[in-house]
Order: structure tokens, then C-alpha cells, then sequence
């Protein structure tokens, strides 16, 4: 239970003054990515979509507070576990189911899988399962908008067990040298695969340290809390804006499902983490904490909340019917895009 | 001599080696995991415990390194990685450093016996960065050995082989194979690095293969025996040192040569044989050699498109029976249903 | 049309592409030194200015990262690396991610034209992780193109290609060429990427070379023309896409074939020719084909031992004899003294 | 002159506390190692000795201060610019010369040149020119040291300019949660190559707050007081004897020469550094100032410092001699130790 026991100790707590369209877009987008996730987990277990897949449900938070916060020219870089930025971003819905079913109407035509989104029309530029390489990337086109003048701002979501990985401090490094627009979102959910952190960071680590020393400013923030994620990230985003250079910001969070697969860990006996510690991690749920906020002040009622539901679930449903009758990919195409 | 799985071989390696050499250790993402790498480190992990055993945090590049670092103050560093795509991450440490280590000190230096063992991918749209295949890179350097068995009991013999080597040892592990069983002896018996083997006889024609394409030769061999083709199949194990003299022995035999690979075509592990052939057999040579690979473009992910970009037995035996001047078959489709549904 | 230096076409091809192209940018670790990569980046420098010619830390990995993303949104980066051992740090982003950009998003996510231009050492001591020659292992990979510039023009005419092309160019230059000279027109000429050059006619025997190797085969050549023998040179300038035709038509010429290239053996360049020869050209092979390369061992130091260890045009000519089964030649050593003495 | 205004800001001076003796061999070992480089430097010009070569002129307090500080049984990584620490900690002078010279004598037999140098016998492992390889290999060792409960420390000698390098914050982070014992001396002369620490590094950096972000103590020294290298040297190793794991220690200090080769900057016109800067620092010449302290603290004569010089030199004199009549490596070994 030690991932509980470090229950955030966020810098600073939401303020509680988030406007309201903006605190009921929070809570309708975390719902709609929710219900995405958990239909797509049920649907996997039928093994018709054959790709690897990294649920975020639990995570929804961090993605949707941090995209909220984002402009429309914005771009996102995301790593394996990415339907929750792709969505939270604004990416097709069947362009996701289609992609996992390996079908044309997928985003990327059924050839990256669910390891490999990409929405560009709204600034998803791409999913890649290799760590670290999405922090080097958004780095990257943050250099790209520094020299064309832009105001535009490049983000990576990555998690903490990529923190292991150098590639990260590389990047870290270079972006702050140059003062890039380039926002870095740690989702730190306290495990990678199955490894805990006791065996991947020194005791007593804080990952915000690792940005200041160089010279990165960085913030904490409890990464189930919607509402402060949007602000802390609104907080950088201005920073960056104001040209001040990279900001880092560590968000805390929990998955609730195994590593890879659809399964929660208890049904397979996994052993790595105790089911006290995932289900008091589930009582901390985003999506409801959010939706208890709406409903104490005073920004919607149990019935309108039930609506909303019954509008993401709709969707959905129209949705895995439409991509369950794209096409496959034809034989012949095998060769496309390779150069 | 009793049938054991290919993972359960991995592991019986392991133990017996480590029960002679207290230097051996083995390290890398997910060994001590219940899963531990489909079972083949686990019964390590329980008999000699965490000192011997131990996760790590994913750090590909620092961590070859620290294994290099180790082995030169006199331990047998072990690393897995769990798909051998994430060892471009330590490339620079492998081919730069540990390859090269015992030569360019001359010798005083020592040697670093590392071994790094490493999981090919396939199929169930693991796509194009988790299903790779990187034996010709790492080949292509002195310095390194790389074998990659097909077999249970190569997948024992050249663990053991490999943790007595006196330098750096890699090994490809496919995925597809260690549910596989076969033969191996309870002994530790060590399977020679360098040392090809004949898995089948024929008359007719060589296929070389490598690991999982040794099964869709062996497969093909079989279809082809059928059709009155007789088909010699050259498991090839080690890639570096290459065992030329069974191969071209195999060749001046049959006068005809494929080689099945699991990667692709150009400059790599096929292209290798066949030009082996081509320079060192070509008198012997009745027709043209026949690379099959991997199609030329990176994995894709839809079943749809993975079944055309992986060769498998009937690309094989099809190669064999046009090399052979055959214009009617009885041949089917003989490809085996792909079943694997993870855990990748 | 007027004699310039490689290391001048190199530049004047970069120079002209950046008139054109606004969003090509060359960083890497000293391109805006003074000594500007054998002079290859300073005229960039003096012309376009630090914003797009700019030093870069050494952190091989992000930076090819960054290259990337800054390519997916529209830019065109060029990176070098002053050696290209340095690049085994950058192989997880150029091969798991640059190779597969384009395919793996279906298209959807566009295209990382990135061009990587990297530094092959040799001679002088500079030792085992200093001298490599990595173009197979990076040609092995769909999604690359991998090409050798031999001669000035090329040098150029590459460079101006590689800068249009729609995916990403890694650029190998060897060390020994900046100062060489030749005919480049002013004019901004790409040299096709995926196009070999027959750089001398012959009849009798195929000679096809890598790189500062085409040099060699060319003064091979002309040794043996004074002995008789009439060799055609093929500069196969692209690694991949390789020009399967050119080569096949020059050995379905004279029926015979040597590859002569920068890198080792096994698993690499010259094997891939060789198997191509055997598969498709097999019909009018007169003799076994031949492999010029590396002796298969690190790069030694010192400098009786690098002797032996580069073969030279001596090797070549000499090769071509037994080939054509000469038994006396007036042939004697025709290697060039080799003046090299730094900068590295 | 940037390098000059951050003229070291120690975060602890020398005591003047040393033990005569160790003071004396602290002068004698940086003299040896001076007369050593110079000499090769001369000679190299001559272009008989065909190995790209770093000379270290101006760093000696560095390697001696912490190679003095050592126990026989501890091992020594380094990196390109090798030769000090080669020297300082004990490896064959012959073994050096002959090496540069190509010949059968050379430490690597001629194989390995100026970068690649080996003693074994005294612990010096090897060097290895790619920038961040020592850094994962000390830990490694010392991995190695802490399974056998044996108290032997390994140490890496690194550039600042290798702190740009991913795999330096890979193994700082694994030496870190494991405790191990290894001493990290990062060597800040300002320069990687030619690069100045402004294109490389964010303004404000301090490497020290690096490694502490890493939970690894760390300690600031002026690299050119050898007896402050020596006793924060001493600090450290005790620290990582006692069990504390990892320590940094970054000593600021300068490089004279070109950074590969044997000229001044100044012969070559090169840019990248002012004279004034690079005469500043000669200036603060660590041998000097040694000798001064022992002819401040009465432990010498100036007639003695010179006596000490000619033995060096004459040493070093017959030595050279030795390698230029040492046999070729014999062609017919080229494929000796390939495995
Ligand atoms: C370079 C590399 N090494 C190893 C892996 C295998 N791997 C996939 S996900 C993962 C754990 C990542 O943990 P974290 O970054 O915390 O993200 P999380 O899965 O917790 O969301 C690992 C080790 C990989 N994909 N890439
Ligand atoms: C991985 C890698 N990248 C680049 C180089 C080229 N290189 C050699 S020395 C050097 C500068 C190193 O600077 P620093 O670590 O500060 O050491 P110094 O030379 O200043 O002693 C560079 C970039 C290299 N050897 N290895
Ligand atoms: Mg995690
Ligand atoms: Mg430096």
C-alpha cells in the first residue's frame, strides 16, 4: 500500500474557481474518454482486436486536464498508454476504435495498432511505445515554433517509469539551454509494467527536482483532480507563452487495469500491487470526484450527469458498429508508405 | 530423453550454469517477475534468490554497460530485454564497447563475457517497433557472438555455451518458440557456438534457416517429402561465428540453395548465405539461391496485411518446387493457423 | 565545368538547398565551428547564420528525437555526426521511429524527412570505434535510404536530393574524400537517390564499390587495363534503395563480379551484391563471386597492423586476376601512399 | 573570458592540513604526469605517434588529488583525455609512450591507442573515448564490488561535456537506488570541444544539484588545488566506504591544449577561446601552485623541486627511448583476441 501512502502532496490544490463551462467541459470530456476505455477493455476480451493495448482508465485526469488547458494549434506527443490524450485532445473516436480493430477507417489505417495514434487535424501528432522518444519529439517541434516566431506550445505525456530512461534528461537539457515551448507531462502512476518504484528511483526522489536541476521550473499536482491539473497546467502554459522555456509538471495517478490488457490485475492473481491498494486508488476516481464537484456547485444535477452518460454510451455504441464494419486493409497496399 | 518446453530449456540452462559459476547474474526489466520472461527466469529467481536475480529500471543503454563494467571486474552479467527492438538503446555499448573490449586493449584489458539475451516479436499486430529481428546488425561486428536457437534443447545448450564463452554472447529468443517442445538432455549438455546443425536430410535442396523459420522449413520439408521433393534443412543457430563449412557442405551436396530468415532481405542474415554460396560453392551451384524474407516494408499491424508480410512454410516449399523446375504440385496451402493471442 | 573539392560540393549542395528551402536547418555537434566539418558547414554558417546552422551538446539520442519532431512539423533538419560510431546512440530513433514514421501512421501522420549526414574515420590510428562503416546495418531497415557519396558531384548531387527527398537520408561520408576533387556542375543537379553509376567501362569483370572503395577500384582498374584486363567500375552511391538493374546489367556483362566495400563481411554490403548476383543473375556468372572487405577483426592502431587490416586497390586488382585465372601479371604493389595525418 | 569569471566557487577550500608526505607526493605525482604530457606533446609533433590524442595538460590536480586518495584495490574508469589519470594512478609509463607509438610495448599493444589505455595491475581499468561509457562502467563495477561485500570503490573520470550525454543520468540514477560505491568525478574545464558551456547547458546550471536530484551527494572542489581535490576526494570516499552510496564530486579546471592534439590554441588561430582566457588559467597552473605550498609550508627547496624535475625528465627521457625501440605488432597477429 506505499503507492497510498504517498497520496499527493500537490504543490497547489485546485482553486475551486475554474469557470463553469469549463468545469462541466472537464468533467463531460473525462466521461466520454471513460467510457471509451471501459468499452474498448470489454470489447478486447473477445480477442478480435489483435494489438497490444495500455488502458488509462483511472488517468483520465491528467489527460483531459492538461488538454483543456491547451490551444487549438497545440501539439501532443503521447507514449504507449495514449487513447486518453489521443482522445482527451480531440482525436476521431473511430479513428481509435477502427485503429485497435485494425481496419482502414483507423487513424492510422490499421498499420500502427494501438500503440501508434495520430489525429493531426487536431494536433495528436503520434503515439510511440519506445520510452522517451515522445519527450525528444515534442521538444522537437517545440524548436520548430521557437524559430518560426510561434506562440505555439508542444506537449509529451510520459510516464514516470520513462524517467529511467536518459534519452528524457537529454531532451530536458536541450529545451531548457533554449528556452522551448515545450510542456512535460510526467503521469506518474507509480509503477512501470510491474516495477515499483522502490527498485527504479533512489528513496526520498522528487522528479520536480530532477526538472529544476536543469533549470526547468516544475510543479506537483495531484493528477485524479481534474480541476487543479487544468490549472497547474494553465499556470505553465502561461509560463511558456510568456517565453520563460520548458515547465515540467509531475501529475499523480493510478491505473486500474494491468499493465498491458484489459484485465484488472486480481482476475489474472498478479501479485505486483495489492488489490486494497488499486481499489482505495479507485475510490480516489477522477472522473467521480469530478462529477461530485459539478453536482456541489450547483453545475448540474444526478439526472443531467445521467444524460451526459447516456450521450458518451450512444456514441460509443454507433461507433465500434461503424468501425466493426470498416474494411480490412487490402493485401495489395502492403507497400504503401514506406518512403 | 524427455520432451520439455523451450522456455523450461532457457530456464534448465540457466540454473545449471549458475550452479557453477556464483558470478552469473541476470538482470533487466521483468526477470523477476512472476512472468518471469515467459517463465525462463523464474526458476532461477527461486533458487538463488534476488542477489541473482534482479529487475531493472528501463535504462537500456547505462545498464549494458554496468553489465560490461561487472563482467570486467570478473562477473557473468546476464541482461534480458524483453523485445530485443528496445537494445537499439544500448547499441553504442555493444558494438562499440563490448565487442570490442578484449582486442583493442590488446588483451590486458581482460574480456567481458556478457550475455544479452533478447526477444524477437511476431504477429498479433505487435507492429513495426516491437517485432523486429536484429540478428544481421549485431552479426555484422567482430567481436560479438549471436545465436538465436530454434530448438528446446539449443535453447539449453547455447545458454550454457554462451555463460562459459570468453566473450560477449547474444541470443535471439522468438517469441513464437517457447511454448514449443523437444527433446533435451537433463545433463548440461552445451551446444558448441559456431556449429550449424542438419535437423533434416535431403537430396534435392538446402534451406538454411534461422530460428522460428527453421519450424516453417522443417514444415515445408515435410510438404515438399510429399511431392517427391527432397529437402535438406540447415538450422543455422549461430550467426556469428558462421558455421560455413556445414552450409556449403549441405549445398555442394543439393546444388540448391534458399535461405528462410526472419528479418529482411538486404543486408542481412539471407543475403549473407546466399552470397556464402555464391563465392564459396558456386561450382556446385545448379541454379539460382533463393532469399526469403521478411517483405520490404516495416511490420504492419492489421492480420490482414501481417499475413502477407510474414514468409512462412508454404512461401518456403512454393521457393523450392520453382527452383526445382516443377510446373504442377500437390501442394495446399500449408501454413500453419496462427493461434498466438499473447501474453506479447 | 570546373574541379571543386568534395567537402566544397557537399557544401555548395547544402547551401543551394537552403536558398530554396526555408526550413532546412543543420545542427550537430561543431557544424558552426570555424573548421565547419572539413569546411563542408561554413558557408551555411557565413550565409543563413546561427538560427540555421547551430551547434548542438552531445546527446546523440534526443537529438535525432528532436530532428524528428521538428521534421514532423514541417522542418527539414540535417544533423551530423563527426563520426558515425556516434550514431549507434541515435538507432532507436532512426530505425524504430525515422524508418517508420510514414508507414506506421498509415501516412496519416506525414512524413520526418530528416537528413543525417555522418562521418566515416579511417587510417591514422583513429581504432575501433572511431573507423566503422555503418551503412548495412542502417540499409537493413525499410524506411531508410542510406547513400555513399564517392565523388564530388555525387557529394553534391545527394546532398540536393537527400534535401528533397520524402523520407528520411542518412548520408555516409568517408573521411578520406573531402580533399578529393572533381568536375560538380554550379548548378543545383541531384544525383537520383536509388541510382548506381557505371564509373568505367569494362568487359571482363565487374567491380562494384562503396565509397572511398570506388577509388580503389578505379586505380584497380587501370592497373589491370596496363595488365590487359578490362574492368568495369560500378559506384553504387545508394545502399537503399539499391540499383539492382545497373548491377545486373554490368555483371550480365562480363560475368563476373567483385564487391568491394568500406564495412565488414558478414551481414554486410558487399555479401548483399554478391546474393543479389546469385539470384539474378546466376545464368551468366562465369565465376564465384568475390568479397572485398574489412579483415574481420576491430580496427587495430597501430599502424603495421592497419596495413593489413583495410584492403586497398592492391587487393582488388590482384582479385581480379585469380578471378580471370591469370597466373603471372605485371601487377606489382599499387596501393597509394597513404598521406593522411589529421585533422580527424 | 566567461570561464575565468566563474573561477572556482568551492564549497569547501583545502585545509592545509595534509600530511607532509602525501603533500610531497601529491607535487611529485602532478609533476610526473606535467613533465609526461609535455613531453609527449612535443614529440607528438613530430607525426611519428599516429593515434588521435587528448593531452590533459593543465587538469593533473584532478587525477592526482583523487587517484592519491585511493586504496590500491579500487579501480579507475576514464575517458578520452586519459592520460593523467593513467598516470596518476600508477599504470606503466612505458606502457603509455609506447602505446602512442603503436608499438607491441604499448599498454593495449599498439591495438588501442592514446584512448584506449588499460593497466590492470594498478587498477586502471580503461579508458574509452565515447563520451558517458566510463560513467556506466564504474557502476558496473561497482555493482560488482558491492555483491561481493568487498569495500573496494570504482571510479569514473568524465567531462563536463559528457554530462549532455543520457547514459551519465541512467547510471547515476541505477548507482543511486543501489547504493553503490562509486565516486564520480566530473572533470568541468568549460569546453566540449569547442563548444563554450553556454550552448550546452542552461544558465544558472550547478552539475552538483544534477547528481543531488539523483539523491547523490555532491561536492564542488577548485580541480586545480590538488590538495582540495585530495581531501574532498577523501571526504567522499569515506562516505561511500560507510556505506552512503554514490558521491559527485565536480572539480572546475582547464585544459590548455587543443582539445585533440598537441598545439595551443593560439599556434592554430583558433577562435573559440581567448589567449587571455587560456593564460589566465595557466596562470593558476596546478603543479605551481603545489610547489609553492610546499616551499610555503617548508617541505621543500626550490633546489629540490628541481632535483624532482630532473629525475622526471629523465625518467621520462629513457623511457621514450625504451618505446621507440619497441617491436611493431607482427601483421601476422592481427586477428589475436578478437574473442
Ligand atoms: C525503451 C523501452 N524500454 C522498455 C520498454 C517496455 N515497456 C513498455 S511500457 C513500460 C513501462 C513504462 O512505465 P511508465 O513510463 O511509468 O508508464 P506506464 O506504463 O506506467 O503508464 C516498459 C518498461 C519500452 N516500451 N521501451
Ligand atoms: C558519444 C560521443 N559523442 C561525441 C563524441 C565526440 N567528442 C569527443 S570529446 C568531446 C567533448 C567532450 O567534452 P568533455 O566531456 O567536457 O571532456 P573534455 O574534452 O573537455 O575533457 C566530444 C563531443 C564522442 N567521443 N562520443
Ligand atoms: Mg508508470
Ligand atoms: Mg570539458
Amino acid at each position: 500500500m506505499r503507492a497510498i501512502s504517498s497520496f499527493p502532496d500537490p504543490e497547489q490544490p485546485a482553486t475551486g474557481r475554474i469557470p463553469p463551462e469549463v468545469e462541466v467541459g472537464l468533467y463531460r470530456n473525462m466521461l466520454r474518454v471513460r467510457n471509451a476505455e471501459e468499452t474498448l477493455a470489454a470489447l478486447y476480451r473477445e480477442k478480435e482486436m489483435r494489438t497490444p493495448t495500455h488502458f488509462g482508465v483511472g488517468q483520465e485526469g491528467v489527460a483531459v486536464g492538461v488538454c483543456e488547458a491547451l490551444l487549438p494549434g497545440d501539439v501532443v506527443y503521447t507514449h504507449h498508454r495514449c487513447h486518453t490524450h489521443y482522445l482527451a485532445k480531440g482525436g476521431s473516436l473511430l479513428g481509435l476504435v477502427a485503429e485497435l480493430y485494425g481496419r482502414e477507417d483507423g487513424c492510422s489505417r490499421g498499420r500502427g495498432g494501438s500503440v501508434h495514434l495520430t489525429d493531426r487535424s487536431v494536433g495528436l501528432m503520434g503515439s510511440s511505445p519506445i520510452l522517451g522518444q515522445g519527450v525528444a519529439l515534442a521538444v522537437g517541434s517545440a524548436l520548430a515554433f521557437k524559430m518560426d516566431g510561434a506562440s505555439t506550445v508542444a506537449v509529451s505525456f510520459f510516464g514516470e517509469g520513462t524517467c529511467d530512461e536518459g534519452v528524457v534528461y537529454e531532451s530536458f537539457n536541450y529545451a531548457s539551454v533554449n528556452k522551448l515551448p515545450v510542456l512535460l507531462v510526467c503521469e506518474n502512476n507509480f509503477y512501470a509494467t510491474e516495477s515499483p518504484l522502490e527498485t527504479r528511483q533512489p528513496s526520498g526522489t522528487r522528479l520536480c527536482d530532477r526538472a529544476r536541476a536543469f533549470q526547468i521550473s516544475a510543479e506537483k499536482v495531484d493528477g485524479n483532480d481534474v480541476a487543479a491539473v487544468y490549472e497547474a497546467a494553465q499556470r505553465a502554459l502561461a509560463r511558456i507563452r510568456a517565453g520563460e522555456g520548458p515547465q515540467f509538471l509531475e501529475c499523480e495517478t493510478y491505473r486500474w487495469l494491468e499493465h498491458v490488457g484489459p484485465m484488472f490485475d486480481h482476475e489474472l492473481a498478479r501479485t505486483y500491487r495489492t488489490r486494497e491498494e488499486v481499489e482505495a486508488w479507485m475510490q480516489r476516481c477522477p472522473v467521480k470526484r469530478a462529477g461530485h464537484r459539478l453536482l456541489a456547485r450547483g453545475l448540474a444535477t444526478q439526472a443531467g450527469l445521467d444524460e451526459w452518460r447516456r450521450e458518451v454510451v450512444d456514441e460509443m455504441t454507433a461507433v465500434v458498429a461503424q468501425a466493426k464494419a470498416s474494411p480490412w486493409p487490402d493485401p495489395s497496399t502492403l507497400f504503401e508508405n514506406v518512403y | 530423453m524427455r520432451n520439455i518446453k523451450y522456455s523450461e530449456a532457457l530456464s534448465e540452462g540457466l540454473v545449471q550454469a549458475m550452479e557453477r559459476d556464483p558470478g552469473i547474474f541476470v538482470t533487466g526489466i521483468a526477470v523477476d517477475y512472476p512472468s518471469g520472461i515467459f517463465g525462463s527466469t523464474t526458476e532461477a529467481l527461486r533458487r538463488f534468490g534476488p542477489k541473482r536475480v534482479f529487475d531493472a529500471p528501463a535504462m537500456e543503454n547505462a545498464l549494458t554497460g554496468i553489465a560490461i563494467g561487472a563482467a570486467a571486474v570478473g562477473k557473468r552479467p546476464v541482461i534480458v530485454h524483453p523485445r530485443n527492438d528496445f537494445m537499439f538503446l544500448a547499441y553504442d555499448m555493444m558494438i562499440n564497447l563490448a565487442a570490442k573490449w578484449k582486442y583493442m586493449y590488446g588483451g590486458n584489458a581482460g574480456s567481458v563475457p556478457i550475455v544479452v539475451r533478447a526477444v524477437i516479436g511476431k504477429g498479433w499486430g505487435q507492429g513495426a517497433s516491437h517485432s523486429q529481428s536484429l540478428q544481421s546488425t549485431l552479426a555484422h561486428f567482430p567481436g560479438l557472438s549471436v545465436v538465436m536457437p530454434a530448438f528446446p534443447a539449443d535453447a539449453k545448450g547455447l545458454t550454457l555455451a554462451a555463460l562459459t564463452h570468453g566473450s560477449p554472447v547474444v541470443i535471439l529468443e522468438h517469441r513464437s518458440l517457447y511454448d514449443t517442445t523437444g527433446p533435451v538432455p537433463e545433463e548440461a549438455v552445451a551446444t558448441p557456438i559456431g556449429k550449424a546443425a542438419v535437423i533434416r536430410e535431403g537430396t534435392d535442396i538446402t534451406i538454411v534457416a534461422t530460428s522460428f523459420m527453421a519450424y516453417e522449413a522443417l514444415h515445408a520439408a515435410q510438404a515438399l517429402a510429399d511431392d517427391g521433393v527432397s529437402a535438406e534443412v540447415v538450422d543455422v543457430r549461430s550467426i556469428r561465428p558462421l558455421d560455413e563449412a556445414t552450409i556449403l557442405a549441405s549445398v555442394r551436396k543439393t546444388g540448391r540453395l534458399i535461405v528462410a530468415d526472419t528479418s529482411w532481405e538486404l543486408c542481412g542474415f539471407s543475403s549473407e548465405v546466399a552470397a556464402l554460396a555464391a563465392e564459396k560453392a558456386f561450382e556446385s551451384l545448379k541454379a539460382p539461391v533463393r532469399r526469403i524474407a521478411l517483405a520490404d516494408c516495416p511490420a504492419p499491424v492489421s492480420h490482414t496485411l501481417e499475413k502477407v508480410f510474414y514468409p512462412g512454410a508454404t512461401t518456403i516449399a512454393k521457393a523450392a518446387l520453382v527452383m526445382l523446375g516443377r510446373r504442377d504440385s500437390r501442394l495446399g496451402e500449408i501454413d500453419r493457423a496462427d493461434h498466438f493471442k499473447g501474453p506479447y
